[in-house]
């Protein structure tokens, strides 16, 4: 198994250059009003897909930028262009 | 009375047969028996400066274009400009001085933050292949050309200025000040059996030179 | 032969329409907790339904290392109960779980490790388990290999050493387990796959199978690595658990070399001596979601390096073969062994990351409990899913898990 | 014995001998030799006891698939020697013998294999309990091969590699030879991989001719000269492939010649596609003692006379199932092998033409008969063939039987590279039935053995593979198919298994001692795929993994269950060969930061450790207690190395706004010249890291952070805004400056001496920043802080100048005597004082409040989105958190350890840190604790490990413990 990712800004390269940053769960919300529940469901909980995933990643050792891609988590592929965090 | 000197990161185990002394920095120019290459010679003393803004693109660093492709670089007048994102820009000063950091927030001087080498000759990346999977050789890319990302493991910034298929050319490579010491210990332990040795400034400017012209 | 063979685990039976309870995952924890129900709590008409074939999980690519010296009060009784029970159930079964009680050392690498390592031991001598911090030196008498000398990465200041742990053959355990469990009279479905499971006003109904639907009002997940996942798909319930890859190899067959187990957190890295004399080792994970058991490249050579540090003599043996299971990891390195909670009538028993081994003999025992009577027993009450909420994670890791920026 | 030494096919220089010690004697092979050949050509049949029944075992295949031939070689353990080039000098011995191979005093175990079914151990040696301990003991004796010692050091320089290419050729035969110069024909680079030393393949030993007449070995020297003329192919030779892992990144590794600067290398190749050509290995052919010594595989007899030059016997009964037996018996007997009979298992389908040249030399061949039995003691003395139903049986004389099935392709880089694999009714082969993406089989693997077939397939494979990384190859791919379709396609397989015979002493694993009759028990008892009884009976978990059951095993297994579907091979695992963990090392390169002070503070006497990335100064005595170091930072002055804290710079239009994001405090409240303590936490609120805040002008700040933390800092920051396109830049300059901490009573007057700015607490006041010039070059960041409870300043000073001013400053408090306090030190100093350090007062659930640090947090930013805001605030109220609270023992002379316990009836907490303070007297320290224990007098009861059930007492009392006001610190 050789993961290999698609960095926006440096291409291609080996997956241990990165940082796993969690399954995508969308922008922080907003802290009025948010119950013990639904903050855990943002902080802690996975869906765990056996399959593709949309999750975050950092170019750790290389650019530094944080970006989504698609992820089959079954096969450890890439499967799609990822994009770029803004 | 304690003199105000400056330290490189980086010791070789050789001293320099000529030296000089700019900016407190004590210049190796050249050392005994160089050899014929590969060569490594190290930079500490030549200034970097990081730049970053939203708009780094229009940015002129020493009236240099700053790339507009991450990865891309701009070489001339002995002055580097790599550009590493969307919104960064890394300068190095190659020749004997640099001008003053621009009256600009988005620079910083970072060449205290840094080791910076120059490793280059016949079989340069027959040694880097030892150290790193990045591949300097691809077909596809033109010197000079910035890669991001890790050589022995450790994150660093390689400029390639000149490669060819056979394995010779050169790069210059900065990673995080305190490696120094592992760094070069990993570089020359690859190197040795290729014949790598430290080499003084002048033959590191002629090289430049030459590619510049 | 004074031995005549027949099928272990009972011959193949017919997926009947009907059980009092569903077990999904013919792995350690499922079997175990079959063995139990119907032993113990007279459940015995109890189906488990496995994908591929029982022990195909973790069940047959864990570390077999077995040792009861956690870091916290909730989890040291539990895991004492279970090394406890391996010669009981070496007896029970009539089969030979080949229990090598030759010891843990845990090697810790700084002075911060071994005020941490003294924490812990505090923890198993207050809860009546053996264990000793020792220094290098005694280290190095109990196992002669180590280099302690101080020029490799991470120099060893000493060990947390915990005489009753060591090894169980854990493809033992699978089938005496099985054998056990059959003879009770469970069903072991083998290449069954549970598609779905059905609820009704909040309870449990019933489960489909590949091979047909089954009503029951129980039904436990404990699938191993793949219980999340199931968990959410089944039933949209969320938990706080990434699926990681975890690693393990063992070299050429050597006669005796390792008399104890010897792990080391600093270097991600186990190894231990099988009775059949390979060293096996291993323990790294790559830190992002993965269902692949596949290995890597980087593994095996990241543990090369850090045994060539540690254990220098292994320079000079091969390793032989490598493979990979699923761990599924929580934050706070603590399972999660819920039921009748969100659903009535649904247990679950997962989140074990790289424990589901040496925990399953007194998991078996206390899920069958919890399953039998409805309610929780003490012992599992601190691991509900609800501690992550209530921000009560548990403690069992001391530095701050980093598989995901959150921490 | 005499060498052939004129042959062209000759691989060993046999002017140029080499020396070995075989059992304290010495013995002379030549150059190119392996240690077996050599041996075997000094008369060495027995090499090695097999593990379980300590049966002899000889040369059977010379490619290592299984461990007859393991020996110890220079006190390295399980070398195959069949496959290890011989060295001078080398010392080799037999391993897993009671006496020697020949002369084993355990071999009466082969005798009791009726008491060993297939798991045995599992039914056995558990009754009474007591009996397991003790028959473990025996077990672990018996068990296990080679022996290593505890304090053995491998010798050799080991080398590692990664390779960038954009074609991959695994195999250096004829189809891998033609692939990669295919491949090379697009101008990319290609990479050719071979486990020999030497190119060539099936064709280096074989006479026998191509179409136009060129014998097959001198074909196979024209493509390795044309291979070594192509300047973009990269051959790497005596390489064996190890791994093979998605997105085709291949591993392998090297064998060092005479000439290289390494013992071995290992070697990472990413490439775009993958070419594999293989090639086969025999599948053993399973009867009666089939892995007698004298048993020997096609392959193995062939190459032993025409590469090595040693004839391997001097009469001989083939078994085979495959023309290459008929082409080897052919060959062999115009060496000098007298053949008594060839047993060939096909009815018919055999080369014509190789039938013809057997009947000119009068060799009989039987057709559809196969070896039933090998007899003899430590060598075969005699063979019985029989029919393949089993209904006739004669018998041959000999002392070597050639033996072998069929073929079997090596299709483990595909297995490795998760291809499906499925049954191939024509050939009789486990193939790929969907191959990885760009990876293409060549050569024999895919069935051909018509030499031109081989080469047309390879080229073939080798255009694709190059068109697949991206070369437009034209129309030279649909010229290459059609060439290949032209020729002879995969040839069918012989199936058969094994002889008909009951199989108790038929092997199926060599290496296991794993028989028939034991597949057959564990079939019976369930274990009903491969995979299972691949666990339950070890077959294939040996040194050799699959590579002699590997085919068979799942054959077998279909064919006793009378399976209806397909046999299921099971998997390959890597490395593909077993590799030294040496090997696997590589350089092992240990990368460790230094700060600018390092030599320096080595000179000084520093105890250093490995803290995180960097190594740093953790003692300045033998003095673990520090006490020196501690008094001197009290009442005198004290300088440290503080060089690995965290530092950035944050700059732009959103900077404070990222700043509000991940501080609790809030940061818009900065003032000019001074300096802000705060803590970042995560989402659980718990606190990951602390550190000061500067402004240094608008949208400017310079920001610490704790050394351990400084590495994902950057990644933190703007994870927690990534959603938000915020206009700000971070730039790490923690490496950048040098930090020097000069603490104690008369720091002031040193620094004084040194720097002419105005150090008055009224100028320069606790919690105060200032940036000045030293002597006109050094640009210097000053900050007074309290960490250690002393009148403080820490000084970040740019690195290249930091040895110079930490000079001056020495020299400046020589005076006052000055001297260097490290880690330990300052860990005593601040405890005393009750500044927590993160991971030491705090575990993975502490949160702020739990800290004490509550007063931090600024409660009125709820737009910021501040991370750990939310759980700190639904935590608030929570009872039986566990909170941080100082104690103090009630025997000032018994300070509880680190990590005692601090107990009722349950465990309610520990403590953290707690030193003997030689400030105050006391034994003080830190706890956390249960919230309702948390009052100040509370009495605690502790529980020390090895207490033997003494407990100790403590009391929970203010904090800090010296200096409560902060006078020192402040004034």
């Amino acid at each position: 198994m050789a993961l290999i990712l698609t960095c926006p800004v440096c291409g291609k390269r080996n997956g241990y250059e990165f940082r796993y940053g969690g399954e995508d769960k969308g922008p922080r919300p907003a802290e009025a009003g948010l119950t013990p529940a639904a903050w855990c469901d943002y902080v802690h909980m996975n869906k765990c897909t056996a399959g593709v995933l949309k999750e975050w990643w950092f170019h750790r050792d290389g650019c530094g930028s944080w970006f989504t891609t698609w992820r089959d988590t079954t096969k450890n592929l890439e499967v799609a262009q990822p994009e770029a965090s803004k | 009375m304690v003199a105000i000197k400056r330290q490189s990161p980086v010791q070789f185990k050789v001293s320099p047969r000529n030296t000089e002394v700019r900016d407190n920095w004590t210049v190796a120019l050249e050392y005994d028996e160089e050899g014929r290459g590969p060569w490594l010679a190290d930079l500490a003393h030549k200034t970097r400066w990081d730049l970053q803004d939203s708009k780094v693109g229009e940015q002129r660093p020493c009236d240099l274009a700053v790339p507009a492709t991450p990865g891309s670089c701009t070489f001339a007048n002995d002055t580097l400009v790599n550009r590493m994102n969307r919104t960064q820009t890394s300068v190095y000063h190659l020749g004997a001085a640099a001008p003053a950091l621009p009256d600009f927030a988005g620079y910083t001087d970072v060449t205290e933050s840094t080791v910076f080498l120059a490793l280059f000759g016949p079989k340069a990346f027959h040694i880097a292949e030892k150290l790193s999977a990045l591949d300097f050789l691809d077909p596809a890319k033109q010197a000079p050309f910035l890669y991001q990302g890790p050589f022995c493991h450790v994150p660093c910034q390689i400029v390639t200025l000149e490669k060819a298929a056979d394995g010779s050319g050169g790069f210059l490579l900065t990673c995080s000040r305190g490696y120094g010491d592992s760094m070069i210990h990993a570089i020359l332990e690859a190197g040795s059996s290729l014949g790598l040795r430290p080499a003084g400034e002048n033959r590191f400017s002629a090289w430049i030179r030459g590619l510049q012209e | 032969m004074f031995w005549k063979s027949k099928p272990l685990w009972g011959s193949k039976t017919r997926l009947k329409s009907n059980y009092d309870a569903v077990i999904i995952g013919g792995g350690l924890h499922g079997l175990a907790t079959a063995y139990y129900l119907a032993k113990e709590h007279g459940i015995t008409d109890v189906a488990i339904i496995e994908k591929r074939f029982i022990g195909f999980g973790g069940a047959g690519r864990n570390t077999a290392i077995v040792r009861a010296n956690q870091r916290t009060q909730y989890n040291v009784p539990l895991y004492k109960e279970a090394l406890d029970l391996w010669p009981v159930l070496t007896k029970e079964l009539d089969y030979n779980l080949m229990f090598n009680n030759c010891g843990n050392l845990n090697l810790m690498h700084s002075e911060a490790a071994m005020k941490s390592a003294r924490m812990t031991i505090a923890t198993a001598q207050f809860h009546g388990v053996e264990s000793h911090l020792i220094d290098a030196k005694q280290a190095k008498e109990l196992v002669p290999a180590l280099n302690i000398s101080e020029d490799i990465t991470f120099p060893i200041h000493g060990a947390m050493f915990h005489p009753p742990g060591g090894i169980v053959r854990h493809d033992a355990v699978v089938w005496g387990l099985a054998k056990g469990a059959a003879k009770h009279g469970v069903h072991i479905h083998q290449h069954t796959e549970a598609t779905a499971i059905h609820t009704e006003g909040g309870k449990i109904t019933g489960v489909t199978t590949s091979r047909g639907r089954i009503h029951t009002p129980r039904v436990l997940i404990s699938a191993g690595g793949y219980s999340a996942g199931l968990i959410y798909q089944m039933l949209g319930i969320k938990l706080p658990i990434a699926v990681l890859t975890i690693q393990a190899m063992v070299t050429q067959p050597l006669k005796p070399l390792l008399d104890h187990v010897v792990s080391s957190g600093a270097y991600h890295c186990y190894a231990n001596q099988t009775l059949k004399g390979e060293i096996a080792t291993g323990a790294h994970m790559d830190q992002w979601p993965n269902y692949t058991t596949q290995n890597t490249a980087h593994y095996i050579k990241h543990q090369a390096e850090a045994l060539s540090d540690w254990l220098p003599c292994l320079r000079g043996v091969k390793f032989m073969r490598i493979w990979g299971g699923l761990a599924d990891m929580t934050p706070d390195m603590a399972p999660i062994m819920d039921g009748n909670d969100h659903i009535e009538g649904f247990y679950m028993d997962c989140g074990w990351g790289y424990f589901g081994f040496k925990s399953c003999s007194a998991v078996g025992k206390y899920m069958a409990q919890f399953m039998a009577s409805g309610n929780c027993p003490d012992m599992l009450k601190p691991f509900n899913l609800r501690r992550y909420e209530n921000h009560q994670l548990m403690g069992e890791t001391a530095e701050l898990v980093s598989y995901t920026p959150n921490n | 014995m005499n060498r052939l030494n004129q042959l062209p096919t000759l691989r060993i220089t046999p002017s140029e001998k080499l020396s070995l010690n075989y059992r304290g004697k010495t013995v002379q092979g030549v150059a190119g030799d392996t240690v077996a050949t050599a041996l075997y050509a000094n008369g060495v049949r027995v090499f090695a006891r097999s593990l379980k029944y300590h049966r002899p075992r000889g040369l059977y295949s010379l490619d290592g698939e299984c461990s007859n031939t393991c020996m110890d070689v220079n006190g390295v353990p399980n070398v195959r020697t069949e496959n290890t080039l011989l060295k001078d000098g080398m010392v080799v011995k037999e391993q897993n013998v009671k006496g020697s191979a020949d002369r084993d005093w355990l071999a009466f175990i082969d005798k009791l294999d009726w008491m060993m079914p297939a798991g045995f151990y599992y039914k056995t040696m558990h009754k009474p309990a007591a009996v397991w301990p003790v028959a473990m003991k025996q077990i672990r004796k018996a068990a296990g091969i080679g022996v290593i010692s505890a304090d053995y050091q491998m010798r050799g320089q080991y080398d590692e590699m990664f390779v960038k290419a954009e074609v991959t050729v695994i195999g250096g035969g004829a189809a891998g030879m033609s692939a990669a110069l295919a491949a090379a024909e697009s101008g990319q680079r290609v990479v050719l991989l071979e486990s020999r030393p030497h190119l060539g393949g099936c064709f280096d030993y074989r006479v026998s001719t191509t179409a136009e007449g060129t014998p097959l070995y001198q074909r196979a020297r024209e493509l390795a000269k044309q291979v070594e003329q192509t300047g973009n192919i990269r051959t790497f030779k005596h390489t064996s492939m190890v791994g093979a892992y998605n997105n085709n990144l291949i591993t392998a590794f090297q064998v060092g010649g005479a000439t290289d600067a390494f013992t071995e290398r290992y070697i990472e190749i990413r490439s775009d596609s993958v070419v594999v050509a293989t090639g086969c290995i025999e599948r053993p052919l399973i009867f009666d003692h089939n892995e007698r010594p004298g048993v020997m595989q096609v392959g193995c007899a062939h190459r032993m006379a025409r590469t090595y030059g040693l004839l391997p016997g001097s009469e001989a009964v083939f078994s085979v199932g495959h023309d290459l037996g008929l082409e080897a018996a052919v060959d062999l007997f115009d060496l000098g092998l007298k053949i008594n009979c060839v047993a060939d298992i096909r009815e018919d389908g055999q080369n014509p033409e190789l039938m013809l040249a057997l009947a000119e030399r009068k060799i009989p061949v039987l057709k559809g008969w196969v070896a039933a039995k090998a007899h003899g003691g430590k060598k075969v003395e005699k063979v019985t063939l029989s029919t393949v139903e089993g209904t006739v049986n004669r018998q041959f004389p000999c002392d070597l039987l050639v033996a072998s099935a069929g073929l079997t392709p090596v299709t483990g880089p595909f297995i490795l590279a998760q291809a499906k694999m499925g049954y191939d009714s024509l050939t009789g082969y486990f193939l790929p039935t969907t191959v990885p993406e760009k990876m293409f089989p060549a050569g024999r693997l895919t069935g051909v053995n018509d030499p031109a077939a081989i080469e047309a397939s390879g080229r073939l494979a080798g255009l694709k593979a190059a068109t697949a990384a991206g070369a437009d190859m034209g129309n030279l791919v649909a010229a290459a198919e059609k060439a290949a379709a032209s020729l002879p396609g995969p040839q069918r397989g012989c199936k058969l298994v094994t002889a008909p015979v009951k199989g108790r002493k038929s092997f199926i694993c060599f290496d296991e001692d794993t028989t028939i009759k034991n597949i057959k028990q564990a079939i019976e008892m369930g274990f009903d795929v491969p995979e299972l009884i691949k666990r339950f009976t070890s077959a294939g978990t040996g040194p050799g993994q699959g590579g002699i059951p590997g085919h068979n095993l799942p054959l077998f297994v279909a064919k006793y269950t009378a399976s209806i579907n397909t046999p299921v091979p099971t998997t390959v695992r890597p490395p593909l060969v077993p590799t030294f963990l040496a090997t696997y090392a590589g350089y092992n390169h240990h990368m460790f930061k230094h700060t600018p002070l390092h030599d320096s503070q080595i000179k000084d006497g520093g105890i250093f450790r490995n803290i995180g990335v960097w190594q740093r100064a953790r003692y300045f005595s033998d003095d673990f207690d520090c006490k020196e170091e501690i008094l001197n930072v009290r009442n005198n002055v004290g300088i440290l190395d503080g060089s690995t804290l965290g530092k950035f710079r944050i700059h732009g239009p959103d900077a404070l706004k990222a700043l509000q994001r991940v501080y609790v405090s809030d940061m818009s409240k900065l003032k000019p010249g001074r300096i802000k303590y705060s803590a970042m936490c995560n989402d659980d609120g718990c606190v990951i890291d602390d550190g000061v805040v500067v402004k240094l002008r608008e949208n400017d700040y310079y920001l610490t952070t704790s050394s351990a933390r400084a590495g994902q800092t950057v990644e933190w920051i703007r994870y927690h805004t990534r959603f938000d396109g915020w206009d700000f830049s971070l730039v790490n300059l923690t490496d950048a400056m040098g930090v020097i901490n000069i603490s104690g009573p008369n720091s002031g007057k040193v620094l004084a001496k040194v720097i002419d700015i105005d150090l008055s607490s009224e100028a320069f006041p606790f919690s105060g920043y200032q940036e000045f010039t030293l002597k006109d070059a050094i640009f210097v960041r000053a900050m007074r802080l309290g960490f250690v409870g002393e009148l403080s300043y820490e000084l970040h000073v740019p690195a290249s100048y930091t040895q110079a001013v930490w000079d001056m400053l020495k020299e400046a408090g020589a005076e006052f005597g000055i001297r260097n306090f490290g880690v330990e030190a300052q860990n005593v100093l601040r405890m005393e004082k009750c500044h927590v350090i993160l991971g030491s007062e705090s575990e993975q659930r502490t949160n702020l409040l739990d800290l004490g640090l509550g007063f931090l947090w600024d409660r009125k930013k709820a737009d910021a989105k501040t991370v750990g805001a939310v759980a700190l605030r639904q935590a608030e109220k929570d009872v039986g958190r566990l909170k941080l609270v100082g104690i103090r023992m009630e025997d000032d002379n018994r300070p509880a350890r680190d990590g005692a316990l601090i107990v009722d009836n349950k465990v309610r907490g520990y403590v953290a840190t707690m030193r003997k303070s030689f400030s105050t007297g006391q034994a003080v320290g830190m706890a956390l604790v249960e919230s309702q224990l948390a009052d100040t007098g509370t009495r605690l009861e502790i529980f020390e490990d090895e207490c033997n059930g003494v407990r100790l007492y403590a009391r929970v009392v203010a904090m800090p413990f010296y200096d409560p006001k902060g006078e020192r610190m402040k004034s």
